[in-house]
């Protein structure tokens, strides 16, 4: 029988080994997968390269997983928010890596990844710095690069509800890298609000299918990070 | 053949059957097993044939036949359809061939008449990107001639792409570029075994037969 | 206002001109769109490249088009089904080209015209004869070959809803190649069972949004392909 | 500012707005003109700002501020959503910018100072992508540096992607790597307009200033 549910956070995220790919769901907090992510700062694995949009506000979620020093590298399109100081300190202090990617490059690369494709051709950043040592090359007269596929050994992912195959739907605007970071990753781990039978998601509806889902914990109430940065909690809970 | 093919595929498996014979592989799997079926034309949880009088001609297969949609199944459109394919998501695929090679390589699309309309479908996007491929033949043409060869000679779907070979003779894994005979059919011997085909076949045992 | 609703399927396709690329979305008759190829049969466009997965059957829909001697080449993985003897004549009397793309190639280069991707490596075809005159490339080790992006001026799409924005949803399988062929023409013109008022469709289920849909005409009971063949109908109707 | 570049926005358009001073040219469409707004982070049909106490933090724009939908909106993920970007499918893009420079250049994502961070979000993806770019933006910086140069000195964000700019001195258009000027704001003379401007500005006519 195929059931995907684990039964917790801490045991979804158990086999996170130090030097994996990891990637993380979310623009903002709005769908990022707080809960795995506190996870995996108990479980601790470190030198750990993290693909996500941003890198986290205030001391919770994604910035205290590097604030925890987990983190060697940060693969992204926006590493600074408005209430974001723990990356752009250790950055400054060269202790952790950034690669700068284009949103929509980083969007594409990453579903380049899933649907087995290892390279493809854009014209974001040409004739930009990002473009610098990027292979160029031209198509009907425009100028195009060479963009790699970014494969991922896990991608953490917060979604709506699911059902035991996996099959997930999402929340609005907090749908963003959560689907194609699914199709990514060997292993995908999912937080979802709710479970549902079999069949209750239309099959019409359905996001993401359960093929690209490994794992799926509920977690029905999830923490709204804003709050926890105003109330300017950190983790480990202070 | 098809119960045997069942045989090996596991719980929680994803797999897409091909047109025609594979398509039997869904009757033997053993119970208690839970498998999922991908239709490429955007359909994973197929289900069996639908009945007589509730056939709906926008719910087929690859093959164009009316099926139905488990509980749990989903809709997506053919990008994301081959992203499972292409993207290596697909445990298992059972194909048909006109022509496997000792190394593996197989045909099945096209006989490369002069005169035929070629057709390839998704043949070699599912040898390219699905993990195992399972191929279910007979072991001989219907003149004799084999099936199982040095070389295909018919136009190739793939290269060093099939993982194990069902035939109503025996059971035989393409490993490193080599045929091993993994399960005679009964009553064949290896000797009768290895006059039916072309190319070289090793016991287990790494013996050459 | 934005209206994309038109009163009939001659008025939707009345700009489609000689020599233009026309995807026509559908597997076999599923999610074909009859009544706009009907129309385009009255309407004379000619020497067009079709790019659809199949070639139809009967002489009803795709294959009456071709019979009706208005296409000049086709763009597909699959030129032959159980009753389809109009194209396969004519290739076999030299009177209409073909390109034969594998299925998941033919997916993925309309998807990519539609992201604006001028071309991606694929495994898919590596040392096939399909691969004849392409540009290998290795990556990681392995081979793959150069695709591009097929675009068309026209892309004639069959839904099973739409509203006044062009938001679709699709029925069942017969989804297939619709959606992406939506983003990959200039010009994309939907025949949809119903017409909903805007907000009717889900915002989370919506499968193609309405910046892709140019045109929509309402066909409430399209014909079944099927029926038709099995009656020996021909179209222009006998 | 905003308003003109409202005025200039056509009914029906496919519009994205940029973060700050762009998000103002939604409050100014005249009546009659229906616009779809996108935003990058997976929304098309965002509304205007929720009622005090009806934010839903998972239904933000690409500020990451809380909006609505509009009936008709629909949810999508970033690989989709930067389909309609980089295919060519969204009509408009309001810019701010650092610097313009006479050819159309844009630097709106760095200063390149040392020990800044940069952040470059979808900002070379809508250049690259979208089929008109308007730069809404004080003509000077505060220092009363020119922002519209020969060359950018900052890094690019796109080379000979403007279309037109919107400043408190003039609207200019970018036409075949020239600066035409289109509109003086009230009070402003074209010398007025060219001191405070480091690139050569042409009249409608063709006539240097």
């Amino acid at each position: 029988m195929i059931n995907k549910l684990v039964k917790s956070a801490r045991e979804a995220v158990v086999d996170i080994f130090d030097g994996a790919t990891v990637m993380i769901s979310g623009f903002g907090e709005a769908g990022s997968p707080i809960e795995l992510i506190h996870a995996l700062i108990d479980q601790g694995a470190n030198k750990l390269t993290i693909v996500s949009n941003n890198t986290g506000s205030g001391n919770v979620g994604l910035a205290a997983l590097i604030e925890n020093k987990q983190v060697k590298k940060m693969i992204c399109s926006f590493p600074r928010t408005a209430n974001s100081t723990v990356f752009p300190d250790l950055y400054r202090k060269g202790e952790i890596e950034l690669e700068l990617v284009p949103q929509g490059t980083l969007a594409e690369r990453i579903r380049a990844a899933g649907a087995g494709i290892p390279a493809y051709y854009t014209q974001t950043s040409v004739n930009t710095p990002l473009a610098q040592n990027k292979e160029l090359r031209i198509f009907n007269k425009k100028a195009y690069v060479l963009e790699y596929a970014i494969k991922a050994d896990f991608s953490l992912v917060k979604c709506h509800a699911a059902d035991r195959y996996g099959n997930l739907i999402y929340n609005k605007t907090a749908r963003n890298f959560g689907p194609i970071m699914c199709t990514a990753a060997k292993t995908t781990i999912v937080q979802a609000r709710k479970i549902l039978e079999l069949g209750q998601i239309d099959p019409e509806c359905v996001v993401t299918p359960g093929i690209f889902v490994k794992r799926v914990v509920e977690v029905a109430d999830p923490a709204d990070e804003s709050k926890l940065v105003a109330e300017n909690r950190r983790y480990p809970w202070n | 053949m098809a119960q045997k093919v069942a045989m090996d595929i596991h719980d929680g498996a994803y797999v897409n059957l091909g047109i025609g014979m594979p398509e039997l592989v869904a009757d033997f799997i053993p119970e208690g097993r839970e498998v999922i079926y991908h239709t490429e034309n955007g359909l994973l949880g197929m289900g069996k044939a639908p009945q007589p009088g509730c056939e709906d001609p926008e719910l087929i297969n690859a093959g164009k036949k009316c099926v139905t949609a488990i509980p749990g199944a989903c809709y997506f459109h053919h990008a994301d359809s081959f992203t499972m394919i292409r993207g290596g998501h697909i445990d298992v695929c059972v194909l048909g061939a006109l022509q496997i090679s000792e190394e593996g390589d197989l045909a099945n699309w096209s006989t490369g008449e002069p005169g035929a309309v070629p057709a390839v479908g998704g043949a070699m996007d599912l040898v390219a990107g699905v993990q195992t491929i399972f191929v279910i033949t007979q072991h001989c043409m219907k003149n004799g001639q084999a099936k199982i060869v040095k070389q295909c000679t018919y136009p190739l779907t793939g290269k060093n792409v099939v993982n194990r070979i069902y035939s109503n003779l025996a059971i035989i894994d393409v490993i490193e570029k080599k045929l091993f005979v993994r399960e005679l059919a009964r009553g064949v011997t290896f000797g009768y075994l290895q006059k039916n085909t072309d190319a070289k076949l090793f016991k287990n045992s790494g013996e050459q037969l």
